[in-house]
């Protein structure tokens, strides 16, 4: 039967590729949604209105593509967050409280996340911790070290070449949505096209198996969490960035708002599913929705009802095309 | 116009008004007129009378009051409904700011676009907002500090202790509070022995103020609430807190923030010799009709200040003490 | 005997049995029927849907087209509950057991005792203990299953099966993963059935198995039935040529190859379970291991790979001592392992053939860490086409293939590899006869390459034919040795008992 | 092995069950810990002091009871703090809004939870959702509803016979402890004892063996996520009703911390594992760890740092312990 692939058309197998794509339904309801705002809302037209969605779902997404590659390997971190809120404020420490120039202080944000992320992956394959408990214990510890540092005041005072990380434009467009793009790009190659990535999938499909097929499982495990606690940093470090203070408080319950995304975008807590296509395009979901409500006047009290019933409308659309697929 | 900023807040924002409601409807009813209205968080109480008194506001000058809360309290939730709100050039924005420097490009986006912007509670001075409405939290903070070195000062005791409870951790408006308050008692022979955060969880800070008054009630003199998170509850919930007080009322103080309804009963049985309230009412109010006034060309109520950006419109500091609390504190 | 079946109804009947999956008709208007007290056998190629029909008389698929009857009247089969009720009871082709649970609540899984809402736990481990004695395990009951070995948990499953009162039981390659002893064991347990007058349905890729218990051989292949043999009519080459359309003659494909140094040796290896291992094997040498259920043989190569921990021991690659911590060592060493246990150790069940063929070779596609996609599609096209692996593309998702066919992607992935030593443990189970040969021939070649060849397995013809020479073990420790001309069933079993 | 029990002394059977049991060593770890605060701590040695630690984590340990139902059937709750909260404030509702006696009120709460987490199951058993994202939306609908039915306002005024069961005592010890100690003997039972109990462990053990005996895994899900928000529920009445009021954000965050607790007890995310007693010892070292902080004037920057690291390090003691023992 392989023989009949070679038969058809690029364009078949491309047409295929893309329907059969486990990113194709959610996409839909993406445009399902954009295509029903546009029509109720003249506001969501603008390009502005756009460019804010994405950037503001861009933190959501960056981190998240960390949290996919953590899901897929079939772990969890829930530290990202109070990662996320650490990093933002140790940059901004470094330039001023220890007076560095801005790319060395984003680098010692980026560096204090990866180190978290390296914790996490320690606990996971020498303390052998499950990761839920590890990293809820590293998300108390990180988010602890936020108030210890800056004794729980914000820190303020930031050199303002900084403020172009999450407040600059290239080519029209927000900085956070050309860093999210980059950061989507290489890890979707990184997931597909390396070695490493296919061992990521390997190891969330069965763990045993990949260890025996002579792969260093721990080595994988403690890349993912490095990565996604370095990804959770530089979005944190961006935010910091927009905002132009390190708040010791930023990102707090951030880390379930990744982890949805990740999830609405079709990756599987069991591990070995997932891309980063579908966390795009989950976390995109998430802030179509939000700026919906806003744009549609919805009352502050019925947000969640409708957030939550469109979590549930997505997933299950996407289920349900999943398993009439099968 | 205030000193320090380039925008001051009166001039700019004239233009709109000019262009867009004013010129068919000169005063009172205005359908088309939408305010804002955004608090730091959807589930803290303290924002439900500021809610209040907006919605009261927009209903007697016939314009829309929309209350825009974020479900968490993080300025980057903040910024997101602001831009959206900036797409959708309403009229005018009222917000309690989650930071002053979080808020204040954002905010300054939002003047550029044409839209009225003024805080209250919680404000952004930089930010080009038209003015600033509430009672500092650092002033009262100051307020509480103050009166809790009244409170003892025919004490003779070499050092007084207090404890005090916080929300979360980092928390910028009740890190302010505790700030005044600290700067109030600087240079007395009172002293903060303790600080519990209970993440604005009402359930949390009764286990905190509970588990530390059994614990170390001998060794302090007095509670600082820095939120009213206790007394949202009733008397019997807090039965240690209520015992130790109880035990010696002479000696034994509480000072609190924040004033609510169910604080009556917990004055009845004369638990608490301070409340320091913010008129969160009359913040919202206050905030919608002076938007009001400015989107259609009236002048804004409001005082001048040294070195303070725009104007400010003072709610004043709520003092209850047991003297006037049954006049204070309305009924449930 | 053939008159008797075309003028009386067969006790059960399944008539124009038609199962189609994405891309695959597994079964093609299949006829097939049991009767009481008889045991039929079921063969075929891997893939050639015997599982499939069985699966569905049990209830776990449904089929597209056709009826079930039984004595006569058509039932409806909608689910396993169902299938149990109509006294159809079945041992699945992979092991269907709960590693969390105890033994006995295993074998009652679904139909606890009861005392009202309550289990009856005395009563199940009562019976259970009794279950457990026809089997002849020794174990208590309360035991977790997580804890035994895959023969044991196989026997298991044979006691769960006979704890149902079944008038009908399909067993699916259950001796797959048991030795001759256990084997034996349990067709006195089938003899057994049959006088209690219970149709059994046994399927099995070792002709001697079925020539020696069956009454009848229904064979198929491509998902249609090619035919049927009486008892008189059952022949090894018959059945053979019948499955796979030509003859196969000479299964154990041993050629002579050049033995040379030493390219493994294990000197005093101790584990918690195994005790003071030594052996070696040579370039171009097939070293058998061979032993009774839970004789550690898998243990050994375990602790050697790498996977588990060693408490002491050396281990020499080509006379020099190495250390191999984990199983990246043992790979960077040269040594390939086809495990046991493909669903649990040798498969991303949830990855396509071409994933699972390269998984432990992406280093040698690979260039600064980037897959060649096409060397890759052509490592696994390569398998495919040698092993004949049947699935309907190299993207098929291993979980949909035949356990079979399973069983050869593992094989392919540590080809792949092109190891120096490779260690396969049990690496025929459950594959076809034509298949079988292929692996054969290709540990002959691997040998005559002058790669060392270790092979673990259960099936002692396998063994006897393969090995150059024999290791025999016992409860952990090495019995003895046998030499390929020594080597008979007799002599291993009274060196592993010795 | 078998007949070596029968000859053993009942003495011998219990000691080998206690120290072979799977929560003995986090016991040990709760043990550790409150013989440290016993010493440095004068105020922990209080009779009060204990009942304390015992109605607050309690809470935590009835709820805790019912996710362990979802967690050893291989599932996950994320819903159960908004419906913890809507339970309180529903009750209370009952009594002040609707007028209605305390038992009804109470037994309105306990059905609107049970009816969540019917809903929980539904999605999951029929909308196959996956069980982190069909209650990632109910956490959110939950918690909306809290908000349109108060409009945001704490619930008061509520009967005060209703207060005897958050604030009452029973024979000296607060009513909250008691209904714990019910909840975990009656739980403690149907996992170990009953049928359903059994195949809730083999359902989280294996899903596909589960389902081939002929189990309705449907059945079953559907009823540990309606349990397990009953609990939920249970726990919210027994809090509103110590705090004397219905709060519409009671209970935010609290999954996480009763999540934690079940795993901090030995169960596992991956199902099959988990005791009622393990559950119980988890929440208590959470309860004692909370009044630690506070008895010790712990400065709260450094709170969260010091529950990481705690939490850490039980966990990776029962861990160590664990894969000892094997
Ligand atoms: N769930 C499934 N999805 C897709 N294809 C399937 C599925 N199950 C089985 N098949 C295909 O159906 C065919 C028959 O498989 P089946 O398991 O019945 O073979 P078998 O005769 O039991 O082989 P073996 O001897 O290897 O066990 C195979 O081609 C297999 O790939
Ligand atoms: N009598 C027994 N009771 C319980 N466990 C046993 C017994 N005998 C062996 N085992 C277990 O079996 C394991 C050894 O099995 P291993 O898989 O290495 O054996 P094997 O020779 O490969 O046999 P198998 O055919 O079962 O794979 C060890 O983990 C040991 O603990
Ligand atoms: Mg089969
Ligand atoms: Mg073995």
């Amino acid at each position: 039967m392989s023989e009949k692939t070679n038969g058809q058309s690029i364009l078949d197998i491309t047409r295929n590729r893309v329907l059969k794509s486990s990113s194709f339904n959610i996409f839909l309801v993406l445009l399902l949604m954009c295509i029903a705002m546009y029509i109720v809302s003249e506001p969501f037209r603008s390009i502005d209105n756009v460019l804010a969605i994405a950037r503001n779902f861009s933190s959501y997404a960056t981190t998240g593509v960390g949290v996919s590659l953590v899901i897929i390997s079939g772990g969890i971190d829930l530290s990202l967050g109070s990662v996320f809120g650490l990093a933002g404020v140790i940059s901004c420490m470094g330039m001023v409280n220890f007076g560095l120039p801005v790319f060395p202080s984003i680098l010692l944000g980026l560096a204090a996340g990866a180190l978290f992320g390296l914790f996490n992956g320690v606990l996971v394959v020498k303390a052998k911790l499950p990761p839920f408990i590890a990293t809820l214990g590293t998300l108390s510890i990180a988010r602890s070290l936020c108030y210890i540092l800056t004794e729980g005041y914000p820190v303020t005072g930031v050199d303002t070449r900084f403020l172009f990380l999450g407040q600059g434009y290239i080519a029209g467009i927000p900085t956070p949505i050309w860093i999210m793009a980059i950061v989507a790009v290489i890890f979707a190659i990184f997931l597909n096209q390396t070695v490493t990535g296919r061992r990521i999938y390997a190891l969330g499909g069965n763990e045993e198996a990949t260890r025996i097929s002579g792969i260093s499982v721990n080595k994988i495990k403690v890349l993912t969490y490095t990565l996604c606690s370095l990804l959770a940093a530089f979005a944190g470090i961006i935010t910091a960035s927009r905002l132009g203070i390190g708040q010791p408080t930023a990102g707090q319950g951030f880390e379930m708002d990744a982890i949805a995304a990740v999830i609405i975008g079709g990756a599987s807590l069991d591990g070995g599913e997932g891309t980063v296509t579908g966390t795009i395009l989950g976390a995109a979901i998430m802030g179509v929705l939000r700026n919906a409500l806003v744009l549609l006047s919805i009352k502050s009290h019925w947000q969640s009802l409708i957030i939550g019933f469109v979590i549930i409308i997505a997933v299950t659309a996407d289920q349900l095309k999943k398993s009439r697929g099968k | 116009s205030g000193p320090g900023t380039e925008k001051p807040g009166p001039a700019e924002p004239t233009p709109t008004p000019a262009t867009e409601p004013q010129p068919e409807e000169p005063s009172g009813e205005d359908k088309d007129i939408t305010i804002a209205v955004i608090p730091q968080q959807l589930g803290n109480v303290v924002f439900l009378p500021a809610k209040e008194g907006a919605e009261d506001a927009g209903k007697e000058l016939g314009i829309n009051v929309e209350w825009q809360a974020p479900v968490r309290a993080d300025a980057t939730l903040q910024v997101e409904i602001i831009e959206g709100l900036i797409e959708r050039k309403v009229d005018g924005i009222a917000i309690s700011c989650a930071h002053p420097d979080a808020l204040k490009d954002t905010l300054a986006r939002a003047v550029e676009a044409g839209i009225a912007v003024s805080t209250f509670d919680a404000d952004s001075p930089e930010s080009g907002r038209i003015f600033y409405c509430g009672t500092e939290n650092y002033e009262a903070g100051v307020l509480c500090g103050e009166h809790m070195v009244e409170l003892f000062k025919d004490h003779d005791k070499d050092v007084i202790r207090v404890a005090q409870l916080e929300g979360i951790p980092g928390a910028f408006d009740i890190t302010a509070r505790m700030q005044g308050f600290a700067d109030a008692i600087k240079g007395t022979n009172i002293e903060v022995v303790y600080t519990g955060p209970c993440d604005d969880d009402v359930d949390k800070a009764v286990i905190v103020v509970e588990d530390y008054t059994r614990a170390n009630g001998d060794e302090i003199d007095a509670w600082f609430m820095a939120g009213g998170w206790p007394y949202v509850v009733g008397p019997d919930a807090l039965p240690e807190l209520r015992k130790w007080r109880e035990a010696d009322p002479e000696n034994r103080k509480v000072v609190t923030m924040d004033v609510f309804p169910s604080s009556k009963a917990h004055f009845d049985l004369n638990l608490i010799d301070v409340a320091v309230g913010q008129s969160f009412y009359n913040m919202g109010k206050l905030s919608v009709e002076n938007l009001y006034k400015h989107i259609t060309g009236q002048p804004v109520d409001g005082e001048e200040k040294e070195g303070f950006p725009g104007l400010f419109i003072s709610t004043g500091a709520q003092i209850v003490t047991p003297e006037n609390y049954q006049t204070e504190i309305a009924d449930e | 005997m053939k008159n008797v079946t075309p003028n009386h109804t067969p006790y059960l009947e399944m008539k124009g049995i038609t199962k189609r999956f994405p891309g695959v008709l597994a079964l093609d208007n299949i006829d097939f029927s049991v009767e009481l007290g008889k045991v039929i056998a079921l063969v075929g190629e891997n893939g050639a849907g015997k599982s499939t029909l069985m699966k569905i008389l049990s209830g776990i698929l449904t089929k597209d087209q056709g009826e079930i009857l039984i004595e006569g009247k058509q039932v409806e089969i909608d689910g396993p509950l169902t299938a149990r009720n109509l006294g159809i009871s079945i041992i699945y082709q992979e092991l269907m057991d709960i590693t969390n649970m105890n033994i006995a609540e295993n074998i009652f899984i679904g139909r606890e005792k009861r005392k009202g809402l309550f289990a009856d736990k005395k009563e199940m481990h009562e019976q259970a203990k009794e279950l457990l004695t026809r089997v002849a395990l020794d174990i208590d009951p309360q035991t977790k299953v997580a804890k035994l070995s895959t023969a044991q948990r196989q026997m298991i499953e044979v006691a769960k099966a006979l704890s149902v009162d079944a008038k009908v039981i399909i067993m699916d390659e259950p001796t797959s993963s048991l030795t001759e002893t256990e084997t034996e064991v349990l067709f006195q347990i089938i003899d057994r059935l049959k006088k209690e007058n219970v149709a059994i349905v046994f399927i099995s890729h070792r002709m001697n198995e079925i020539t020696r218990i069956s009454d009848e051989v229904a064979v198929m292949r491509d998902g249609q039935m090619v035919g049927r043999l009486n008892k008189d009519e059952i022949d090894e080459q018959r059945i053979i040529s019948m499955m796979v359309g030509r003859e196969i003659n000479d299964i154990f494909a041993k050629e002579e190859a050049e033995i040379s140094d030493i390219a493994l040796e294990v000197k005093n290896l101790n584990t918690d379970f195994l005790k003071d291992i030594s052996f070696h094997v040579r370039k171009g040498e097939v070293l058998g291991f061979a032993g009774l259920v839970g004789a550690g043989r898998s243990e050994v190569m375990r602790a050697v790979f790498g996977i588990d921990k060693k408490e002491s021991g050396e281990i020499f690659i080509h006379g020099k001592k190495v250390e191999i911590r984990n199983t990246v060592d043992a790979l960077n060493h040269g040594i390939g392992f086809v495990p046991e246990n493909r669903k649990e150790q040798g498969l991303v069940l949830g990855m396509s053939v071409r994933s699972n063929a390269s998984l432990a070779a992406l280093n040698k596609i690979s260039k600064l860490n980037f897959i060649d996609k096409k060397k890759e599609v052509e490592l696994a096209d390569k398998y495919i086409k040698d092993f004949q692996i049947r699935t309907p593309s190299r993207e098929q998702l291993v979980q949909n293939l035949s356990g079979g066919n399973q069983q050869k992607v593992v094989i392919s992935k540590w080809m792949a590899t092109k190891p120096d030593i490779l260690i396969l443990d049990e690496p025929t189970r459950g594959v076809d006869v034509g298949a079988k040969k292929e692996i054969h021939l290709l540990m002959s070649q691997l040998a005559k390459q002058g790669v060392a060849v270790i092979m673990i397995s259960s099936e002692l013809p396998e063994v006897i034919g393969m090995s150059d020479r024999i290791v025999v073990m016992h409860e952990g420790r090495i019995k003895g040795e046998i030499t390929r001309d020594n080597a008979s069933q007799e002599s291993i079993m009274r060196t592993a008992l010795s």
